[in-house]
């Protein structure tokens, strides 16, 4: 650098002025890189005792996910992993997690836990990170089946699907027309939820006043969510319920009941974080909804990587783990593991959870 | 030479001097004629179609979908006029909001007029920042913009992180202000009127605001002129940073998280309700009743098109071809008034 | 974005800096371009005893004139980054970075091309990315519609040639100014995008020919498509720098109302480079769906931003008139390294944003400074200097 | 198309010791290591219309500069009105009563009239905001004063550049401009628009402002100046009174040397037509041109600014459309609209606008010049840098084109250079017909010569030359036939024996005359 600084002319100037700021900036993020990314160096052996875990989530900086990944390291520490690490992307696009899975690829890690935002986008990734024999946990949201070992799900899809159906019945009296906000169209989990419920509004005798009026996606986006439930209630008028089986579209929904005229006489249920649904719940805009603990998702997870890091199980129907303080899961059809029943939140029981 | 506007292009004698133009005739050569019969029409056959459109609850979310980007539209404009462009007001919005949720937290009891201060005053500084880059190290404003439009939102990641502050975490009377209205108007669309108002007769009526338009028009001449440019234009920068610092603000009123990545996308958005308003993209012509209409118009299409249960999916279309519709009226007045004077100016030689 | 009255006026020795006010409007990018930041080139040097009639040939070219001019900034920037990667970061320096890596920057890199281009003739194309959507939302459904693969890539392909043609015939032929329609064309083509698949994603796309667009070049880590792109950046450097038409380019860009007078046919060639930026924001939508073998109407949003960051770090100048193919290419890389050396090193994005913007910032400001210093040190030897 | 009267033209040259309203002496100016001015020294009476002449680089544009407060001069001496002045900005200048009217005014295109008349300094109405009616009243008693009937609310966009001077004049006028400085006013200007702004100019004199006047045109200066002073190099040299000197001896000091020759035509024997235009209507802009040009044959289109010359030959060379009519080059019809298909067919086109459309001004020398040869240069499509170099240095060197390096940039090389880099670049194409529009426009009078001599030379060698001139000295000492349009028709057809300065601007303002 000085040799070239010490050039006369315009151009060399400017181009030592541009190379050493490169440099700077580099040289920050490499001491970021030296304090707690020696665990990265040495991690890739892979052999015993020397494993490493990686939670690669739909996106970073969501409430939701935090819980989650909170439940993860947790279940990471006790599991034994020498190092675990979150990294992800600040966007939930469908191609955003593919170089981060290679980046985690390359740098050896044994495990990688990821919740897709596109089941089949990240596929070919993974494909290359377990040929070179990382082992893949799928949490939250589902990838394509042919791409992880294992998948951790909330519940059983069909459970939380029903619970949410019944909980809607109940508050608007078994009869008129509902609608749906969803996260992203895309999204697995929601998707196989939704479809759940189709089946059952159509196949169940006691949904038969029930109509399905329309499905909305607010794309796990605050502004947006708002905007599509504001837009329900005006393209429909009779409109008498609405099932947000997302976090960020319920509370977004419940902001916008709670500010108009519909408070109180539009249902509103689904699936959210109870901090976030507090002020709704006690100002009466939303009476009950329903989540599982998500910490408990990303706990086991952790817990299924290590037992897959290990040889212990492969994933095959039949195997079981133990998964720490929630004792022994057992993989079920279709490589899934499931965590829990959700819990039904109300005015009574809000108060004792923070999460 | 499609685009040569050269005052001295025409090759002209004096043109005839035209009697005082009607009040009528003024009117349809408004440059927000287009946009004001857009919005006019557009209501009106939604309305006629799905009642409910106009219903009290109907048009306060009309206002209120449009209140946000409204200000940000009006802030843009004065950028626009001056020959320049902010990208980063989506990134200013963001910090400034999340930046309210978080003093709403460590000071719960601090007033509310002086959290609206402290939100303007932070998009002041950050407006600032963006000014003072463009006019004294006299880069451009696309370039530098893009680039703090990447930090700032880094920016806003770092500091945030995956925290996110909740409506609940904030004072009800706060929330309210995005709920209540006066005589059906709700009270924050009442602080985008005012300002809107504010910034228009400055624009019209005030030297400074008139500097603007010069400014825009031929910034060399300004210069030579003696129009101080670069405080001018450093104005535009921090009202428009002000204003999105406003708009956060309010958008912590009405939404119900910030975050991360609250206003993340909203720059083209701002610019597109702009360039629909008639503000030239190039500076120089357009006011800022034009560009709020032009955000009421983006808002309301897309409440409309739900309303009307039209696919979703065209509704994006559709605002792409509203702003290529705007450009293009643009064009033809502008080729029509070229050709009128061309054939005045033929007839007079 | 280019105006017929737009011509820079710059240093005339025989009268000082001209500030003289240039008239009309010029449709540069919203930007100030002042009149300060044209006298920031150099005056020339004192007229009598210095200039000489034209005879000596003197001066550089071709490879000299590349490694010393000032596109060849970004590309020492670039040696020394990934030299500095390799030495810093653990596994930075393998083949596997090289094939991720390269993934990684492909859709940016191929877009660039022709977006270098397009900046340097005065424009600029913000519809690029949601071409590169609409190519990807199309070959969904059309493969999910059960036609054959290559009359789907055809059909893309043409379908980017068409969205390049409408951004072409609205501002090469009406006129308009390029930054509003493209805002407008980047809403129009997305939500065309979002017309023609909806909420869908389609992802059944023949595995032999997803897995070739991650394959590698045996066991070099390059993959494979990586030819492709490499022939299409080699077509667009011999286009730009050694055709009459990459000549008229850079005339045009500099002042549309010259290049009129040596016959370059202005519409025609902007219209011809809207076409090259449709027909590769198609490719780069083929290759993005193929890629992560998923077709969605939102597959490369905000891509846009992204490559004119690129391109503009790679010293192209947002006025037109200034840039190269190996500049552009040492940006989109110069980009893309750090993005990649971040994230194995588990450095959040975050920091990458924020370098980004700062580079770029940079990359604008730093001339300036660099020629502001040149100006004060001027300055002072002239002062110091007896008069004549 | 108001007509004034020439104002008083009996002034007193001998009108004892005027008020000094301005006096500069030995203002230096340098940027970086050159110096645009070395002894910059004027001194501006009431009540007289002051010359200021010398070649190009003499130093003039920087001392109009200093007046107006763009530069800040180094060291000298400034008075006002008497008393020693600083500016520090345009605004100073303004404050302290000088107003610049430059060769192309700066007006706001977007703006309207009025509102650039008073901008910045907008009359107040109620609450302290602009008043629309007031601005727009005194605007229209302006130019009711000054007898022009320009609408005060349309934007400036599109008005003719002697429109806006008048607005700029308007200005002055409302500052209660004491001292007014015209730089190269009447360069855009046809004839009538000249008288008017003269008239104007003499109006303002007569009422006691010291008017500095910057021209080439001799004629203008010696019919409208009362003293002329001569700048050499960025040296004060001489202030005259106009009746005690000639245009001779002007020039003697402005060039330091005698010019023998200044227009050597030499007679050449026309050969095949080369060009011929027939009919070629456009309207509104021209009508029926008919004429043709011949090898070894240098025709002027004369005639007044705005009587359609340049229009024609922009329609000819295919930069503009035109509606009916043909154009032949050696036989062959030429495309419409296709400034590719003129070129090929030999046509080159040296325009009047040197910067902004005869050169890119940003790109080296030798791009410049190769820029025509661009599609010839190439081999399979491939441009040799080589082979551009040698283009450019041939012709360079024919040209006698001082740069400091074919890769400088043109905007580095002098006006007159600029001009021989655009010559060279046609000339390059080895035309059959060269189209040259105010070939010698702003350029000192020592390369306008070489300029004329070269435009001989090449109708020697047989290349046809269409010539367009508003200096009708180089019109009648340089052209073999002249024709003269007016409002966009041929009015006149002179031959060289027949042309003389009466026959031509007959021709080109006859009807002019007598429609009013």
């Amino acid at each position: 650098m000085r040799s070239i600084h010490s050039g006369s002319t315009r151009r060399r100037a400017a181009f030592a002025a541009l190379a050493t700021s490169a440099a700077l900036v580099l040289s920050a993020c490499g001491g970021g890189a030296a304090t707690e990314g020696g665990g990265g160096t040495e991690g890739g052996s892979g052999s015993d005792g020397e494993q490493t875990i990686t939670f690669i989530p739909k996106q970073l900086n969501n409430p939701y996910t935090d819980v989650v990944l909170g439940g993860g390291e947790d279940g990471a520490t006790e599991a034994g992993f020498v190092s675990s690490e979150v990294v992800g992307p600040l966007d939930a696009s469908a191609s955003s997690q593919v170089s981060f899975i290679n980046a985690e690829t390359q740098r050896g890690t044994n495990v990688i836990v990821i919740a897709a935002n596109d089941p089949d986008a990240v596929g070919p990734a993974l494909e290359e990170a377990r040929t070179a024999g990382a082992k893949i946990v799928a949490f939250d949201s589902d990838t394509n089946p042919d791409y992880r070992d294992l998948f951790v799900s909330q519940v059983n899809a069909k459970d939380v699907a029903l619970i949410q159906l019944e909980l809607i019945s109940e508050q608007i009296g078994g009869e008129g027309e509902i609608a749906i906000l969803s996260a992203t169209a895309n999204a697995t989990n929601q998707n196989e939820w939704i479809k759940f419920m189709e089946e059952e509004l159509a196949a169940n005798p006691d949904y038969a006043n029930i109509e399905l009026v329309a499905k909305v996606y607010g794309d796990d986006d605050d502004t947006k969510s708002f905007q599509e439930a504001q837009g329900l209630l005006q393209a429909y008028p009779d409109l008498k319920g609405i099932i947000s089986p997302t976090t960020v579209g319920i509370a977004a929904t419940a902001r916008y009941l709670s500010t108009s005229e519909y408070k109180g006489k539009v249902a509103l249920t689904g699936l959210g974080l109870p901090n976030e649904m507090r002020p709704f719940v006690k100002d009466g805009t939303v009476s009950e909804f329903a989540l599982w603990d998500p910490a408990q998702l990303g706990y086991v997870a952790a817990f299924a990587g290590k037992a897959l890091a290990d040889g212990s199980i492969t994933g095959e129907v039949g195997d079981s783990f133990e998964a720490g303080e929630l004792g022994e899961r057992e993989v079920g059809e279709g490589g899934i593991v499931l965590v829990g029943p959700p819990t039904v939140f109300n005015a009574e029981n809000i108060d004792d959870y923070d999460f | 030479m499609s685009l040569d506007r050269t005052v001295g292009a025409a090759p002209a004698h004096p043109t005839p001097g035209h009697s005082r133009p009607s009040a009528l005739a003024s009117f349809l050569r408004l440059r927000e004629l287009p946009v004001i019969l857009a919005l006019v029409i557009l209501v009106a056959v939604t309305a006629a179609l799905n009642p409910l459109f106009l219903s009290e609850q109907g048009i306060k979310d009309l206002l209120l979908n449009a209140t946000i980007l409204m200000i940000l539209a009006v802030g843009q404009t004065l950028v626009i006029i001056t020959r320049n462009i902010d990208l980063s007001v989506g990134s200013i919005l963001g910090l400034v909001a999340f930046g309210t949720g978080s003093i709403f937290v460590a000071a719960p009891n601090l007033p509310i007029i002086a959290v609206f201060v402290l939100g303007m005053l932070f998009g002041a500084v950050l407006g600032a920042l963006n000014g003072l880059l463009i006019t004294i190290a006299k880069v451009p404003a696309l370039v530098i913009t893009l680039g703090t439009l990447y930090i700032f939102r880094g920016i806003n990641n770092a500091w945030a992180g995956g925290t996110q502050y909740f409506a609940g975490d904030r004072p009800e009377a706060f929330g309210n202000l995005s709920v209540d209205t006066i005589l059906g108007f709700p009270v924050i669309t009442l602080i985008a009127v005012v300002v809107v108002a504010i910034v228009a007769v400055y624009m019209l009526g005030t030297r400074p605001g008139r500097d603007l338009y010069a400014i825009g028009s031929d910034p060399d001449a300004a210069r030579l002129f003696g129009i101080p440019v670069t405080r001018r234009v450093l104005l535009a920068f921090v009202v428009n940073g002000l204003l999105a610092g406003l708009a956060g603000v309010l958008y912590a009123s009405r939404f119900n998280s910030v975050g991360a990545t609250t206003g993340s996308g909203l720059e083209l958005d701002v610019v597109a309700a702009a360039v629909v308003g008639g503000v030239a993209i190039f500076g120089g012509s357009g006011t800022v009743v034009g560009a709020t209409i032009g955000a009421l118009l983006l808002t309301t299409i897309t409440s409309a098109l739900t309303a009307l249960r039209v696919d979703k999916f065209w509704q994006q279309a559709i605002v792409g071809i509203l702003i290529l519709a705007a450009v293009v009226i643009d064009r033809i007045a502008s080729v029509r008034s070229a050709r009128k004077l061309r054939i005045a100016e033929a007839r007079n030689v | 974005m280019s105006d017929p009255s737009r011509s820079r006026t710059a240093v005339d020795p025989e009268q000082g800096p001209t500030e003289k006010p240039v008239r009309g409007k010029r449709m540069a990018a919203p930007g100030t371009r002042t009149s300060e930041e044209k006298s920031t080139r150099r005056p020339a040097a004192g007229k009598a005893d210095t200039t000489k009639v034209l005879a000596v040939p003197k001066g550089r070219t071709g490879a000299a004139r590349v490694l010393l001019g000032r596109d060849a900034i970004m590309i020492y920037v670039l040696v020394v980054v990934v030299l500095y990667a390799s030495i810093a970061i653990p596994r930075f320096a393998s083949p596997v970075t090289v094939g991720f890596l390269l993934l990684d920057v492909i859709p940016t890199l191929l877009i660039a091309l022709p977006m270098t281009l397009v900046i340097i003739s005065g424009e600029i194309d913000l519809s690029v990315a949601s071409i590169a959507g609409l190519t990807s939302a199309l070959m969904g459904v059309l493969w999910q519609g059960g036609m054959p693969i290559a009359l789907v890539l055809v059909i893309c392909v043409l379908a980017g040639l068409v969205a390049g043609a409408f951004n072409g015939v609205l501002i090469a032929y009406l006129g308009l100014p390029s930054l509003a329609v493209t805002i407008g064309t980047l809403a129009l083509f997305r939500g065309l995008a979002l017309v023609v698949i909806g909420d869908n994603a389609v992802a059944n796309f023949p595995p032999g020919l997803t897995s070739f667009f991650t394959s590698k070049i045996g066991g070099t880590g390059i993959p494979t498509v990586m030819i492709g792109v490499v022939v299409l950046i080699i077509a667009f450097a011999v286009v730009l720098h050694f055709t009459p038409f990459g000549r008229g380019l850079f005339a045009l860009g500099y002042s549309r109302e010259a290049a009129t007078f040596v016959g370059i046919d202005v519409a025609r060639s902007k219209f011809v480079l809207y076409l090259a930026t449709g027909t590769v924001s198609a490719l780069a939508g083929i290759y993005w769906t193929l890629r992560y073998s998923s077709a969605r109407s939102d597959n490369a949003s905000g891509l846009e931003l992204a490559v004119i960051a690129a391109v503009l770090l790679g010293g192209v100048s947002i006025f037109g008139g200034k840039g190269s193919i190996p500049g552009v290419l040492a940006g989109v890389l110069l980009i893309g390294t750090i993005n990649y050396a971040l994230k194995l090193d588990r450095v959040s994005e975050v920091v990458l944003i924020i370098v980004t913007g700062s580079l770029l910032i940079l990359s604008v400001v730093a001339p300036n400074i660099a020629a502001a210093v040149q100006r004060a040190r001027h300055a002072r030897q002239v002062r110091a200097a007896p008069l004549p | 198309m108001t007509h004034f009267d020439g104002g008083s033209e009996a002034t007193d040259p001998t009108a004892p010791e005027r008020a000094s309203v301005l006096s500069l002496r030995g203002a230096l100016k340098t940027f970086g290591p050159v110096v645009a001015l070395a002894d910059g020294t004027i001194d501006l009476a009431a009540g007289e219309i002051h010359a200021l002449v010398g070649e190009n680089g003499a130093g003039k544009s920087t001392l109009v500069k200093i007046l107006a407060g763009v530069h800040q001069p180094d060291a000298g001496e400034f008075l006002v009105a008497g008393r020693a002045v600083s500016f520090r900005n345009v605004a100073d200048s303004k404050a302290a009563g000088i107003s610049v009217i430059y060769q192309e005014p700066t007006l706001f295109p977007d703006l309207t009239v009025a509102e650039n008349i008073f901008i910045g300094r907008q009359p107040k109405g109620r609450f302290g905001l602009i008043s629309r009616l007031e601005m727009r009243r005194r605007a229209k008693e302006l130019f009711d004063q000054l007898g022009v009937p320009i609408d005060p609310d349309r934007v400036a966009e599109g008005l003719s550049i002697a429109d806006q001077q008048i607005i700029e004049i308007a200005k002055a006028i409302s500052l209660d401009a004491r001292v007014l400085v015209m730089d190269e006013p009447t360069a855009a200007l046809s004839g009538v628009e000249v008288e008017r702004l003269f008239a104007v100019a003499r109006r303002l004199r007569d009422a006691g402002s010291g008017i500095l006047f910057i021209s080439h045109r001799f004629d203008e200066v010696f019919g409208l100046c009362d003293r002329i002073t001569v700048m050499r190099d960025g040296t004060y040299i001489a202030t005259h009174e106009t009746d005690a000197t000639s245009v001779e001896a002007i020039v003697r000091e402005m060039v330091g040397r005698d010019i023998d020759a200044l227009f050597p035509k030499t007679e050449t024997q026309a050969g095949e037509v080369v060009l011929r235009v027939r009919g070629l209507t456009r309207p509104g802009v021209f009508h029926d041109i008919d004429f043709e040009v011949r090898a070894g044959e240098i025709v002027a289109l004369s005639g007044l600014v705005g009587a359609g010359r340049t229009e024609v030959a922009r329609a000819v060379f295919g930069i503009d459309r035109y509606e009916s009519g043909t154009v032949e080059m050696s036989g062959r019809p030429l495309r419409h609209r296709d400034p590719r298909a003129a070129i090929d067919a030999g046509i080159g086109f040296v325009p009047e606008d040197r910067r902004k459309q005869g050169l890119v001004m940003d790109l080296s020398v030798e791009r410049n010049t190769a820029l025509t040869l661009r599609h010839s240069l190439a081999r399979f499509g491939v441009i040799s840098a080589r082979a551009e170099r040698a283009a450019a240095e041939t012709w360079g060197r024919r040209l006698q084109v001082k740069a400091g390096s074919p890769e400088h940039a043109v905007s580095t090389l002098s006006g007159g250079n600029q001009q021989k880099v655009v010559l060279a670049k046609w000339l390059a194409t080895d035309p059959k017909l060269l189209i040259v529009d105010e070939p010698t426009r702003g350029i000192d009078v020592g390369t306008k010569a070489e300029v004329h001599r070269l435009l001989s030379e090449l109708a020697g060698r047989g290349i046809a030359i269409l010539m367009i001139s508003s200096e009708l000295p180089e019109v009648l000492g340089m052209a073999d036939r002249v024709l003269v349009m007016r409002e966009g028709r041929i009015t006149g057809h002179l031959d060289r024996s027949e042309a003389t300065a009466e026959t031509v601007m007959h021709a080109a303002t006859a009807s002019l005359e007598s429609s009013r």
